[in-house]
């Protein structure tokens, strides 16, 4: 099946379409059931997909608006599959878990919708339809905060909305300055990625294009000091968005990053590596220490959010393959472990309608199996070896290392910081005596929640241990893209920056 | 010897009459009676213009002015009394319920 | 032997899964047995092993699979059992083994009972994986696990209230656990920072490759590295300036204070020391510097044991005191002494832990030595068992831990460290007089646990069984000093003195035996009697400074805790939600604001809509008149 | 002696005049019939109308690029058909809206659908000459049927809008007519083509300078009234507001459309002259405009309202584009407004689905967004329609207007303004917030309860055309490519 991108991408919105007609009874088991086979398909995506290959596969390209150089032109590669696979299955367990009530039809339709144009966006190979999916992809998600959010929810979806809209203005004006180029060089118009790479750009043109593109996927990340909207977002957001949120939608910014601001501006990116680094490290820090302060647990499960993102953008900017694959495979990671974290926090909201800290206190005697999967998903966030998110802390910090080591020591304190943050939250809800007589008689886990969380932790255990059948791909893609920065670069401190794997020095 | 700046001087003049009669007039007649003030000095300059470069084309325009000045005066009148006989008033600052 | 090493590491891990499917269960004894009994395979493997390597005097190494493949780095998962791996599993897996039977007892009225053996497992396992990798990598797996089960054990008791530092000074278990792990974490990041430097240095984690990769570095990175790794040991062998979470982790269980807060984990480095010793032995200013800190640190923390009340942490102390000793050696060269003290340390030091368990249990957790005495005459074994073990601990010969402690202080004589050796010299007398002060305190004199009503009794008698063969090695170790020399000296550089301190050494072990026996005996003068409180020491500074620790855990919370979480909200009430995020908001109040002060152009009049007109007209003249001029 | 005048019919080339003929004779065919009969139903007008429409749709379709007739003072070059044909298609949206389920008596008169024709052919008139009478013809015929339409529908506050827009439209008229007699003054001319020649073989004289600032400053302020461009624009808000929904509409895109195809030529030729400060005046006066009134559509409390402060700010977005000068910027022009008409068309036409009896929300307004309060509750395919014009209108990918707004914005990066470009996007973003907000009124607020008299109003025809409006917002992809490739090509055609 070579279109299976395009099934990828327009199945669950033709299945959304229909889901108009399904009745609101069935609406939940009709988006499980999507979703389900939204995320067997993307499973097939990945059988089917050649791990040794590098490059673009499944590509498909249809002209759109050929005067205009828009073309429907979609493509995975190791570093997309695999978000696509945590799109598709974060969605899955999101819709499983959810515990929405009302107007549930409408969330399935909504979650639906909203599945598309996240994978849309990771499949897409052109600059207009990327920012097509991008830019839809907020709509969905201001419908979920807003309808069945908290009492701040129009707020934080407006403030979501309008925030990263703005950054992606911005963003548009640069994609169409490179069509511009693009068109000066060959006198024709393109928005296709893979013909925007083999641009040369000056480097103040790439600067500036970089600066145009960062600003756009800053505020999605959202990288300090754009990341105010997101508490904001996460703390009035129903559990499912927050999941989605976190899991998927941030990640579209980093993503960016690698697809786009890497390849095409090479010496761009090269000397943005240390303004990009310290701004992580004020993420890393920061929002560390501004999650410590956190009254609210899912406050505090934003903010880490915030955090880890910075431990991603600064693997990005590591320029070697050890930094970038283990960003990737971060973004996975934080995808999973928060997406998850979110949902535990939903479980415990579900029942006691608060999320203060304050209000709980010795959860672990009360809800064991809770305690348990809780306890897992935060080793999992502080990084502990043999869950999921070591692997990608650790290649990001090891990667970095070689570009900076005070600045890596810098931001390996979020190996402690996340610690103390995480743990008192730990500390706060799970342990000491049971002080509130609400608390005493709270119900463990459901079959529900257990069975769309469990699967998570498996998830978590099993890449943490056997990471390489996701690492690989990714390898591969990474090390592919950094031999082509290398030697796209004009400038020779970007030459020399953009650090290409000894095995790929070797085949050649 | 009256040359074509005098008309046109006079011409400027008499528009800016018209300008400030439509900018200070607070009844709408009058304010009317400006805008044709104003065209009627564009008639001027126009058959002036005409005359110096021996073109019929500037006198072509004027006669348009004046049929075009006559059919809004026709069409503004009209809306004029609709108006007064909704509002009894044809004063500028009653006509204010639309706004900010 | 593959398959041994597999059934060594693995057991421990199949004993924590099986433990763990009961983990919500009501007590059952026999997951406590099937535990005990999967440790005990683990042990018999690892011995086998030991044989095996001594026999034939080869390591054995597999790789199980890959594990992270990224980029040039290539990290599997490969075990390596060598004289000193293969020492370190046979202490753990022994020390284990007895720690699981025991706990079957102690723990036999706690409700978590089958929780307990599950997390107890899995440390082991942890601990395994530590000593066995053969990789830094895998190493570090280890490392953080015993880290995160020492977090789970420690706040076992999870659910007890925070107190004041006045009425408990660990606070609470979840309290003491946090602090472990958070402390530990920071040592992690430096020996993450050890294993980047090392990494791209030398292009990979495995030991052989990195040892093989020494001569070729210089002098810079080597010392760094060394540096880096050693702050990694730091932290999970608690040397000062990270050792105040060591004394409240004795919140956990007495079991676990045994096993993984005397015997094993806080050894691990120690441990890391003796691995890496190649990059160590060739850094000769960090090594002094760790021999210098471990010297400090055993009086130190022996200077605190002097004064305290607190049954367990009186012993804690002793084990900070006792892996300074073995800093000592490891930092002054003497790699196999500092293994060989490690060993024994672990027996006896486990066996007094699983005593002051005993002691625990008779006085119904009542842990302070003050209100004890006498209890020779109910608890005869345990009387029996800890006083082996202090006298272990304080170096009398013949017993384990004069042999190995002689070794090290002679170690700081023969390396001309002469400030070294006096402290140490020191510390041996005031180890001897904490740990008997303590014997005395508990179970001579008169009874003073009376007055609160308690009833001693002893422990179950298979409990007691299951701790002879600490106390049988505890007694016996040292008689193998030698041969263990020549079995882990296959692996670790030799050893030995100079001619000169050859011919002291007569002399200086008596010097170390006189302030031994010396302690003892002040002690037995003091307590032995019963005890005799005298306001005026209590109250004198000394005694108070000592007795808080030298103030360092309130140090670490005026000036650590409190300023973090201080500019934590800070951060967040001040910068984020003030400066940040009203920075944004402002900038679309003021969009608002400017709309509303626009909108009153739109006055309705139409007067004014025409001047608009006329305005705007002159507004274009003028902007046409000035770029005209410009341009 | 006046030499007698022989003209060939072949010279007249009529051709070139049939579709404001059709529109006129239609006009007055109309007029006739209700001479004829009085109380003929509306429908009969409506469809009269369209029919009239459509004719001229195609007669103009029929029409050959570039050529010249009646004296050389029509000019049917390639913006004069795409113009016209958008004008058409534009009222043939708007005329079936007449329509209604309920009686809004000025489609009882056959008056209406008369002005209505009249309008169209002073729109054509506009489109296609360059000739300074017959444009000023064409803008009087138009706006002055425009103001007897707004009038027509016999509210108080339609008088007002409609004396508003008579008189600044006069004020504006003047300042046109005082315009083309100054360029008639400098070149003897009032031919484009002729004008621009003398221009620039004069450009260098100094007093002359003087005189272009006087023309072009004059004619500007008259297009920027017609374009409502800041600050000419103050009639907009309240002339929307005071005419019907559909009508304000209607009144958003296509006497642009016209406007603008007269701005192209005249400004056009200034810039093509080198008169730089033209251009840079023009630039400044879309950024005001897209800035400033997207800030007042912030606060306003009246969907109508905030829907003709985002017509004017579109404009400003387009006149930017028309300060560029290249023939992307043109098309973008046309591009723009074809897509915008759909989607502005469509949600003007989304106010006249209903109408309380009293202002029972505000004293002030009809529209505010309390009424659309929990729209999704009440009428949820209505809600999601109007979502998807709102955000089309925000400029969100795949919809209409996000289209035409990537092509501005690309024509601005081609020709250098990268900072425009940015500028645009930043108002885009400040446009977004309004557009939002009654997204949030319609999804996300409980409906106002204790609702009283509703004149329903969904009647087929608008159902018909709210429809037809949707499917061309929402399938805007597909038809770009054609869309673009036809303007471009009969734009770059006529040498723009």
């Amino acid at each position: 099946m070579d279109n299976i991108l395009s099934v990828l991408v327009f199945f669950p919105a033709i299945a959304g379409m229909l889901g108009f007609v399904v009745n609101k009874d069935s609406a939940r088991v009709y988006g499980i059931t999507v979703a389900a086979i939204e995320f067997f398909l993307s499973l097939w995506l990945w059988f089917a997909f050649d791990g040794h290959n590098p490059g673009m596969q499944f590509v498909e390209m249809i002209p759109m608006i050929p005067d205009f150089g828009v073309s429907y032109y979609l493509g995975v590669d190791g570093i997309s599959l695999f978000i696509i696979l945590m799109t598709t299955l974060m969605t899955l367990i999101g819709i499983m878990s959810m515990s929405v009530t009302e107007n549930v039809k409408n969330m399935v339709i909504t979650l639906l919708f909203l599945e598309m144009t996240m994978v849309g966006v990771f499949v897409s190979l052109d600059a207009i339809i990327f920012y097509l999916f991008w830019e839809l992809s907020l709509v969905p998600m201001l419908y979920i905060i807003g309808a069945w959010g908290g009492t701040l929810r129009v707020y934080a979806a407006i403030k979501f909305f309008l925030y990263t809209f703005m950054g992606s203005l911005i963003m548009l004006v640069g994609m169409l300055f490179v069509a511009y180029i693009y068109h000066d060089l060959t006198g024709v118009w393109s928005f296709a990625l893979t013909d925007w790479y083999a641009l040369v750009l000056p480097v103040n043109y790439q600067l500036w294009l970089f600066a145009a593109f960062f600003i756009g996927f800053a505020i999605k990340v959202p990288m300090f000091p754009f990341h105010t909207w997101l508490p904001y977002a996460h703390g009035q957001a129903p559990t499912i968005g927050s999941v989605i949120l976190a899991a998927v939608l941030l990640k579209m910014g980093t993503y960016g990053f690698v697809r786009f601001s890497l390849p095409m501006f090479p010496d761009a990116s090269v000397i943005a590596i240390t303004p990009i680094a310290m701004i992580s490290i004020i993420m890393i820090i920061y929002t560390a220490m501004v999650a410590y302060a956190q009254k609210d647990m899912k406050q505090v499960v934003a903010y880490s959010s915030v955090s880890h993102m910075g431990i991603i953008m600064l693997g990005i900017f590591a320029m070697n393959a050890e930094g970038i694959g283990g960003s990737v495979f971060q973004m996975l990671s934080h995808g999973i472990v928060s997406g998850a974290l979110f949902m535990l926090v939903g479980v415990i909201y579900d029942r006691r309608h608060t999320k203060m800290m304050d209000e709980f206190g010795g959860l672990a005697s009360i809800m064991p199996k809770y305690a348990v999967i809780f306890g897992i998903m935060l080793m999992a966030s502080v990084g502990l070896p043999l869950t999921i998110g070591f692997v990608g802390e650790f290649l990001v910090l090891i990667g970095f290392y070689q570009v900076s080591p005070i600045m890596t020591i810098l931001a390996g304190s979020s190996i402690i910081l996340g610690a103390v943050y995480m743990l008192s939250v730990y500390k706060k809800s799970f342990f000491g005596p049971v002080t509130k007589d609400e608390n005493k008689t709270l119900k463990d886990l459901d079959i529900k929640e257990t069975v769309s969380l469990v699967p998570l932790v498996l998830i978590v255990i099993w890449l943490g241990v056997y990471p390489k059948p996701i690492l690989e791909p990714i390898d591969n893609s990474v090390k592919a893209m950094l031999s082509f920065m290398d030697e796209k670069a004009i400038t020779q401190e970007a030459k020399d920056m953009i650090q290409v794997a000894k095995s790929t020095k070797e085949m050649k | 010897m009256i040359g074509l700046s005098h008309y046109l001087i006079v011409s400027a003049l008499i528009f800016s009459i018209g300008l400030v009669g439509v900018l200070r007039r607070r009844n709408l007649l009058m304010l009317f009676f400006a805008t044709e003030v104003m065209l009627n000095a564009v008639n001027i300059a126009f058959a002036a213009i005409s005359h110096y470069y021996n073109d019929l084309t500037g006198q072509m325009f004027a006669f348009f002015v004046i049929a075009i000045a006559a059919s809004e005066v026709a069409v503004g009148l009209g809306i004029l009394i609709v108006l007064y006989k909704k509002q009894g008033s044809l004063d500028l600052d009653e006509l204010t319920t639309m706004k900010g | 032997m593959e398959s041994l090493v597999y059934i060594a590491l693995f057991a421990p891990f199949v004993s924590s899964l099986f433990a763990a499917l009961f983990g919500m269960s009501p007590r059952k004894t026999f997951v406590g047995a099937i535990a005990s009994l999967l440790l005990f395979v683990s042990l018999s493997a690892s011995m086998m092993l030991a044989y095996h390597v001594y026999q034939t005097g080869e390591s054995v190494h597999i790789t199980m699979m890959d594990w992270i493949h990224m980029g040039d780095l290539y990290i599997p998962f490969g075990f390596n059992v060598d004289q000193v791996s293969v020492t370190m599993m046979n202490v753990v897996t022994l020390v284990s083994t007895v720690v699981h039977i025991y706990s079957i007892g102690y723990m036999d009225h706690d409700k978590s009972f089958n929780r307990f053996f599950s997390y107890l497992s899995a440390f082991v396992f942890s601990m395994m994986v530590l000593v066995m990798s053969d990789n830094f990598a895998g190493l570090f797996i280890g490392w953080e696990g015993v880290g995160v089960c020492s977090w789970l054990l420690i706040g076992f008791w999870y659910h007890k209230p925070d107190l004041t530092r006045e009425e408990n000074p660990s606070i609470s278990p979840s309290w003491a656990a946090n602090e472990a792990f958070i402390m530990n974490r920071i040592a992690d990041l430096g020996m993450l920072i050890g294993l980047f430097i090392i990494y791209w240095n030398v292009g990979s984690l495995q030991y052989d490759a990195v040892f093989a990769a020494i001569p070729h570095l210089t002098d810079v990175i080597l010392s760094t590295a060394a540096i880096a790794l050693f702050i990694g040991a730091m932290g999970k062998s608690a040397q000062f300036p990270l050792h105040t979470w060591l004394t409240d982790a004795m919140e956990g269980p007495t079991p676990v204070s045994a096993l993984i807060h005397a015997a094993t984990m806080v050894t691990a480095g120690v441990f890391l020391v003796i691995r890496v010793h190649p990059l160590f032995s060739v850094t000769p200013e960090v090594s002094y510097f760790i021999a210098a800190l471990g010297t400090f640190v055993a009086f130190f923390a022996a200077s605190m044991a002097l004064v305290n009340r607190d049954l367990k942490r009186i012993i804690a102390f002793s084990t900070l005191s006792q892996l300074g000793y073995m800093f000592a050696a490891a930092g002054l060269g003497a790699y196999w002494i500092a293994l060989f003290h490690l060993a024994a340390h672990a027996f006896f030091k486990a066996l007094l832990f699983l005593g002051a368990g005993n002691v625990m249990h008779a006085m119904h957790d009542e842990l302070d030595i003050f209100k004890m005495g006498g209890l020779k005459k109910s608890m005869k074994a345990t009387y029996i068992y800890m006083g082996l073990a202090s006298l272990a601990l304080a170096g009398i010969p013949p017993l384990a831990g004069f042999f190995s402690k002689d070794a090290i202080i002679e170690t700081a004589f023969n390396e001309g460290t002469l400030i070294l050796w006096v402290m140490l010299v020191v510390t041996a007398g005031m180890t001897a007089f904490y740990s008997f002060r303590q014997v005395f305190l508990t179970f001579e004199g008169d009874e003073r646990y009376k007055e609160f009503g308690i009833h001693p009794h002893e422990m179950y008698k298979f409990v007691l069984v299951a701790m002879s063969p600490l106390a049988i090695l505890a007694v016996i170790a040292g008689f193998f000093r030698e041969s263990f020399n020549a079995f882990v000296t296959h692996l670790l550089p030799g050893y030995e003195m100079s001619e000169h301190t050859h011919h002291l050494a007569l002399i200086l072990g008596a010097i170390v035996f006189a302030f031994a026996v010396g302690g003892i005996l002040l002690a037995y003068k003091k307590y032995a009697k019963g005890l005799k409180r005298s306001e005026k020491v209590e109250n004198s500074f000394i005694y108070r400074l000592l007795a808080n620790q030298y103030y360092i855990p309130n140090l670490y919370e005026e000036f650590i805790s409190k300023p973090y979480a201080m500019i934590s909200e800070m951060m967040w009430k001040g910068v984020d939600l003030k400066i940040v995020d009203t920075t944004v908001d402002g900038i679309a109040k003021f969009l608002y604001r400017s709309g509303d002060g626009t909108r009153k152009m739109q006055t309705g009049n139409l007067s004014n809509y025409l001047n608009w007109m006329a305005i705007g007209g002159v507004l274009l003249l003028v902007v046409a008149m000035i770029s005209a001029m410009i341009g | 002696m006046l030499e007698p005048i022989k003209v060939s019919l072949e010279s007249l080339n009529l051709i070139t005049l049939a579709p404001m003929l059709i529109a006129i004779a239609g006009g007055l065919i109309i007029l006739c019939i209700d001479l004829i009969k009085e109380n003929l139903d509306k429908s009969l007008y409506v469809m009269l109308t369209v029919l009239v429409l459509f004719t001229d749709f195609i007669s103009v379709m029929g029409l050959n690029v570039n050529e010249r007739g009646f004296f050389d003072v029509m000019l049917i070059d390639g913006v004069s058909i795409i113009s016209q044909l958008l004008i058409v298609a534009g009222s043939m949206l708007f005329i079936p809206l007449g329509l209604t389920s309920r009686r809004f008596h000025e489609y009882e008169y056959p008056e209406f659908f008369a002005l209505f024709l009249f309008m169209i052919a002073g729109f054509q008139f506009m489109a296609a000459s360059d000739n300074l009478i017959l444009i000023f013809v064409g803008i009087e015929t138009a706006s002055l049927a425009l103001y007897t339409l707004i009038a027509l529908h016999n509210r108080s506050d339609s008088y007002e809008a409609a004396v508003k827009y008579f008189t600044m439209g006069a004020l504006a008229a003047a300042f046109y007519a005082m315009g083309s007699a100054v360029i008639y003054a400098l070149t003897g001319s009032v031919e484009l083509y002729q004008v621009a020649e003398v221009l620039s073989s004069r450009l260098d004289e100094a007093g002359l300078m003087i005189a272009v600032f006087g023309s072009s400053v004059l004619l500007l302020s008259a297009f920027a009234f017609k374009l409502s461009l800041f600050p000419f624009h103050t009639w907009a808000p309240d002339v929307y507001q005071g005419a019907t929904a559909p009508l304000a509409g209607y009144m958003s895109v296509v006497p642009k459309i016209a406007a603008f195809v007269v701005s192209i030529r005249l400004f056009g030729m200034y810039i093509e002259l080198g008169v730089e400060w033209v251009r840079i005046i023009i630039l400044v006066i879309a950024v005001l405009t897209m800035t400033l009134a997207n800030i007042m559509a912030l606060v306003q409390e009246d969907v109508k309202r905030m829907l003709a402060y985002s017509s004017i700010s579109h404009a400003g977005f387009v006149v930017a584009a028309l300060a560029l000068d290249t023939t992307d910027g043109n098309t973008s022009i046309f591009l723009y407004y074809a897509l915008f008409m759909f989607t502005n068309l469509g949600a003007f036409a989304m106010l006249w689905i209903s109408r309380h009896k009293q202002r029972r929300f505000d004293d002030r307004y009809d529209n505010p967004y309390e009424k659309f309060a929990g729209l999704i509750n009440i009428m949820p395919v209505g809600a999601v329609i109007m979502a998807l014009f709102m955000l089309s209108l925000a400029g969100v990918p795949p919809f209409s207007v996000f289209w035409g707004k990537i092509y501005v914005m690309q024509a601005a990066v081609n020709a250098g303004y990268v900072w425009l470009a940015i500028v645009m996007g930043l108002n885009s973003a400040i446009a977004a917030y309004y557009y939002l907000k009654l997204v949030v009124y319609m999804f996300l607020k409980e409906p106002v309860k204790s609702v009283d008299v509703v004149y329903y109003n969904l009647s087929k025809p608008l159902m018909a055309i709210i429809g037809f409006a949707t499917v061309a917002t929402v399938t805007a992809i597909f038809y770009v490519q054609p869309l673009i490739s036809y303007l471009y090509y009969m734009i770059s055609a006529s040498g723009y």
